[in-house]
């Protein structure tokens, strides 16, 4: 049996949930060729090629889910949202709390994110913290093809905006056509249990349920996306090093999945966030005033990306969260 | 179908009305925030809302009122709304720029701009599921400077959308006078996106009517987007309390605290040419009169639409006495108090 | 002595700065209504009106940063700057660092934020929080106008972008237009230490440095803006009840006074953090975080606003930190 | 002053085969991430940047290497900078979408449309610290769908900026052919916002020169902003390894692996009509023929500016080995190890 690779598990479950509702179109740049799947089987008035506006094709997802539609709208990069993220911040977001609960707009927004390939700070970025901080916005981020697909399962029930976060490390045709375009002369550190899977599953994920990918006594490692990758990573040296290190998958970031790290962190009493999207004023800091909050005062330690990300691969590798970076926070967690 | 120019001045009169005893209870305290009405909007909302059927959306700015009014929403919903009650149309969570009734696909935004894409959606959903209706999206000529409707035009027009943009151009927004911040003119520049594209004077309830006729039946004939250029008056400023209208109406009141700190500012040593800074006083002190020398000079489309009715006024002051009882009426009910509805 | 109103404080420091630096100018719509007095002293050219197109004047106003101007440059409401974020967010902030270095643009984007009026949330957001996550962008926010003057101070001398925030309650010409409209029917809960001050000093606040604005052994409220009138209401409240409350005035989002932090948390063990920005992923979690970081483990509370803001009065009350839920969160927090 | 068809055949050259370079370093994978290349665009650049002056300013897009190679920037740096070096023209944390030569006044970004308003920022600075100069943005067709520099035409309009906003139209953006998603056309659009506007052959080196000419006189004199449509086409495709290019030269190798998902997927049960199925297939198939047909009718502005200089096959030959010895050699200074980089 051929292994499904992460953007083929997700076009298949919007495949199949197209072939039976009506409601779902698919819009964004270059998505004919893109998407040509689709594309082929569904045509080109539910597969549409976007003008570059993605302040007016966006606004228009929002319109067009409030009226019955339910759009699959795809921004190239989470880094273009800066142009266009009023009609989420404002409209989408907004929407049930105005209307005083009496209107919703079912939307997805399907964003490649993320770096590891070296295309610089305004193609990299993750934001999935920024997104998350306007309240209405749900945001999941899979790591790995069997949570993309049933991540989007819930994506195409969820009866709000939702974004979804396609890490360009795991999603081949990004990583394809930004990071390698053709050259066997390049290397990238692509999880393999994150690009490709054995099989998918059939079932959705619930919104805001993390996975537990490893259970550990010493501390709990927290992330999403590549992130979780490079955390197992760390969990198996540690394990050599004689430390137990359990490793959470948030898989969404709005609503966070509190009742899983609560019961995890309250028995290490040790957390390291591991998140790709920016230090500050995100899931990170987060997750410290959750857990704060429910009483839990763990010693904690994040490691995240601190800056605008450079472009030199070896710049770049040190400034995303990265093995050796993880490392080193656990080492000094164990130490206090 | 001719304008029925009975309906339409009814329609206008209605929202008049209401919106006059908004500006009553606004005034009282009523009603929180900014207020702005759409006075003097009246025959550009009438001459194409009253041609909207089942399944056709509206996209509203910041001037939601008259355009839901004559689309059939609540209005003591709509009242109670304002006055920020659990038993208005968003249960008091909108108030009048965040306005929606989803069972007739109506939304309205504070985001200048922000409703050309949203029509656009509208009408892509009109597309797929109700094909024949179209979405209308309103917004003024201020807004024709902010990338989305522009945007949204290029969209509509490559997408063959079924949406009518309409322009409500009153030459100002807040207090700037738009042409010095507008390039070129609106209706070439709509054209210029292969948008088909009229422009009408927005106080003629008839011309309005009419064009919107055209654009809308292009529109539900999936002959794709067009642009309405309508120009009008607003009676009541940007906003109720507007400045400028108040430095008009009272200029020793308005002006007279500015009048100090701008001369002691004027006069400080470092600073432009002495004729820069007239000119930016003369600016300052004449701005008000500019702006409001329109509002004195308008045409108010409801006289210019009465006009043409005053053939028979036993009609006309049955129709008049009607729709201001009614709305005495509405304007109770809605301060009425309910149970469970705590008071603002 | 006539006492000076927020923005004319601000104002002044402007108008003295731009009459001995030519590099400073201004933009913004309405702006020559709005700062009617820099208009009338600095002329057309240097105070210039804008058409409605935040993203191309904030983007302009990013090169002419660049290209050697100090631009002043206004944007209405925090709420619009969904529709032009991308030329802070991806330029103005990364310049520094794609450039290694070279290159920076020092720009100070004015800003009107926060709620209280019952305008609802698209026109009430404060949004210092989402701002701050993305790196290269400082944001202060200050209490009242003496600290309004010494940031703008500051701000005009930073060497790159700089977000200065100013809360519509506190800012008369704001509250006037937006919330007033000349009514006498009307009231808001305006905090006077925070609209006007006796006098102005002449000294700048250097950045990241809050305010110890009152000393507590029980616990540490932490705030800006108008929260910190709340806070202060909050603790006077508290002494009565015999209970030692802190009151610290961050001033500053980016960079934060971390030190001023951990000196009063460390001592308190307690900390309530007032934030009329959203709730999750952003101020609050940030302070939690970094206190966690630096292995203080308080007990942690915060009250910022959760969800859109309504717009009826008596909902938008309860939507933001008001003294009543200050109060609360204390109470809790000392129980346990 | 007549365009100096030597030094501009020069400049062009040196950026065709430094980006040749490029290519062929990227190809090693000593480069990394995308690489979009300017070749095909360089008597766009070469007309227009060769007439700049000391405290003229420069926003670029992602192809900006022709750009600056010929304002001056030092080519060695600037290859560094692609291969990541701590002694690049960025310290190796810009690479090739962000490069910035302050001393310049260059400055490129990623973002699609996000140089029309830094442009216009630009020639604001010029304005107030330099009058007489000018700001020159350069942007691709398919910018012109974004609201940003939309918003910055008219604001340069209403501003008077002196600023010459470029568009360069290949017809393409990525795999959309851009007359499929623009309505209208460009010129008319830009014209509709009151800016000076031109159309040329971008191939042309000549034209190009004299239509900028007359654009950067308009800005210094202070007659405000124009626009020049210069169309041209990418040699390179949109980027290097550009699938589109890549399948028409080699349909099996490309097509192939995608051909069994394809028809598995279109010949599903449930979805579109047949008729549509087959117009996407044809699409998807004949999408990058048609995109490689440009190419392979293309004028290539070199040879074309060439033409002009075989009179004289001595001074040519010897320019061009002169050019290529000279390209070679920042190739090999680039590539030497410097104490304190890190090699890629
Ligand atoms: C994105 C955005 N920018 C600015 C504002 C503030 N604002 C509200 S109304 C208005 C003027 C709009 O003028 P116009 O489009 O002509 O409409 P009018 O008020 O004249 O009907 C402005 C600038 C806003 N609400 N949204
Ligand atoms: C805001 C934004 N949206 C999308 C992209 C992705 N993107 C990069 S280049 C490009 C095509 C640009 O086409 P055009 O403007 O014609 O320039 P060309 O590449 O043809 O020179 C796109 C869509 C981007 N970088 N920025
Ligand atoms: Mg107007
Ligand atoms: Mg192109």
């Amino acid at each position: 049996m051929t292994r499904v690779a992460f953007a083929d598990a997700i076009d298949e479950v919007v495949a199949e949930r197209m072939a039976s509702d009506p409601r779902i179109v698919i819009f964004g740049e270059d998505i004919q060729l893109i998407r040509r799947n689709l594309y082929a089987r569904f045509g080109a008035r539910r597969v549409r090629n976007a003008p570059i506006s993605e302040a007016a094709f966006l606004g228009a997802a929002v319109g067009a889910a409030m009226a019955g539609l339910r759009p699959v709208v795809e921004i190239m990069m989470a880094d273009f949202l800066t142009v266009a993220v009023d009609a989420l911040a404002n409209h989408a977001a907004k929407l049930e709390t105005f209307s005083g609960g009496t209107w919703r707009a079912p939307l997805v927004v399907r964003v490649a994110c993320g770096g590891g390939y070296g295309d610089a700070g305004q193609h990299e970025q993750s934001l999935w913290g920024w997104l998350a901080h306007i309240p209405g916005l749900a945001v999941v981020v899979p790591s790995n093809p069997a949570d993309a697909a049933g991540l989007m399962r819930m994506a195409l029930d969820h009866d709000g905006p939702i974004i979804f976060m396609e890490h360009k490390l795991l999603s081949e045709i990004w990583l394809e056509s930004l990071g390698r375009g053709g050259r066997t002369t390049v290397a990238f550190d692509v999880p393999a249990a994150g690009a490709r899977a054995e099989r998918l599953p059939r079932e959705w994920i619930p919104p805001g349920t993390a996975a537990v990918l490893r259970a550990g006594t010493d501390l709990t490692l927290v992330s999403l996306g590549v992130g979780v990758h490079r955390a197992l990573e760390a969990a198996e040296e540690l394990e050599r090093q004689g430390v137990s290190a359990g490793v959470i998958d948030l898989r969404s970031v709005s609503p966070l999945d509190m009742e899983c790290l609560r019961e995890h962190v309250a028995r290490t009493g040790r957390v390291v966030v591991i998140d790709e999207d920016y230090l500050g004023f995100g899931l990170s800091g987060e997750i410290a005033a959750r857990l704060l909050e429910s009483g839990i005062r763990p010693r904690f330690a994040r490691v995240a990306t601190d800056g605008t990300i450079p472009y030199a691969r070896h710049l770049e590798i040190e400034a995303l969260p990265n093995t050796a970076r993880i490392l080193d926070a656990c080492h000094q967690l164990l130490e206090t | 179908m001719p304008a029925d120019v009975w309906a339409l001045y009814e329609a206008m009169l209605r929202s008049r009305l209401f919106e006059t005893e908004v500006s009553q209870l606004w005034g009282r305290g009523l009603i929180s925030g900014e207020m702005h009405l759409g006075t003097g909007e009246e025959a550009i909302c009438a001459g194409i809302v009253s041609q909207l059927h089942d399944g056709d959306a509206l996209a509203l700015d910041h001037r939601a009122t008259p355009a839901l009014l004559m689309r059939g929403v609540n209005p003591v919903a709509l009242l109670r709304e304002f006055l920020g009650r659990e038993d208005g149309l968003c249960r008091g969570h909108g108030g009048h720029m965040h306005l929606f009734a989803p069972e007739l696909l109506a939304a309205s935004t504070g985001i200048v701009g922000a409703t050309g894409p949203m029509a656009a959606g509208f009408a892509l959903a009109a597309q797929h599921l109700r094909p024949g209706c179209v979405a209308v999206a309103f917004f003024g000529e201020g807004a024709m400077n902010e990338g989305a409707p522009l945007e949204a035009l290029n969209l509509a027009v490559v997408w063959r959308l079924p949406v009518v943009f309409v322009c409500k151009d009153n030459d100002w927004s807040i207090t700037t006078h738009s042409p010095s911040t507008t390039g070129g003119n609106l209706a070439d520049r709509a054209r210029s996106f292969g948008a088909y594209t009229v422009e009408i004077d927005g106080t003629d309830v008839s011309a309005v009517y009419d064009a919107a006729e055209a654009c809308l039946q292009r529109a539900r004939a999936g002959a794709g987007p067009s642009f309405i250029l309508a120009r009008c008056t607003h009676l009541d400023g940007h906003y109720l309390g507007d400045t400028l209208l108040a430095a008009a109406r009272q200029p020793m009141r308005v002006l007279g605290p500015m009048a100090l700190p701008l001369a002691r500012s004027a006069l400080q040593l470092h600073g432009a040419a002495l004729r820069e800074r007239l000119d930016a006083l003369v600016d300052i002190l004449t701005r008000s009169r500019r702006a409001t020398a329109a509002i004195r000079q308008r045409v108010d489309p409801l006289d210019r639409a009465r006009q043409n009715l005053l053939a028979d006024p036993v009609r006309l002051n049955s129709l008049e006495s009607r729709v201001a009882a009614e709305t005495r009426a509405i304007v109770e009910v809605a301060l009425e108090s309910a149970s469970g509805s705590p008071q603002p």
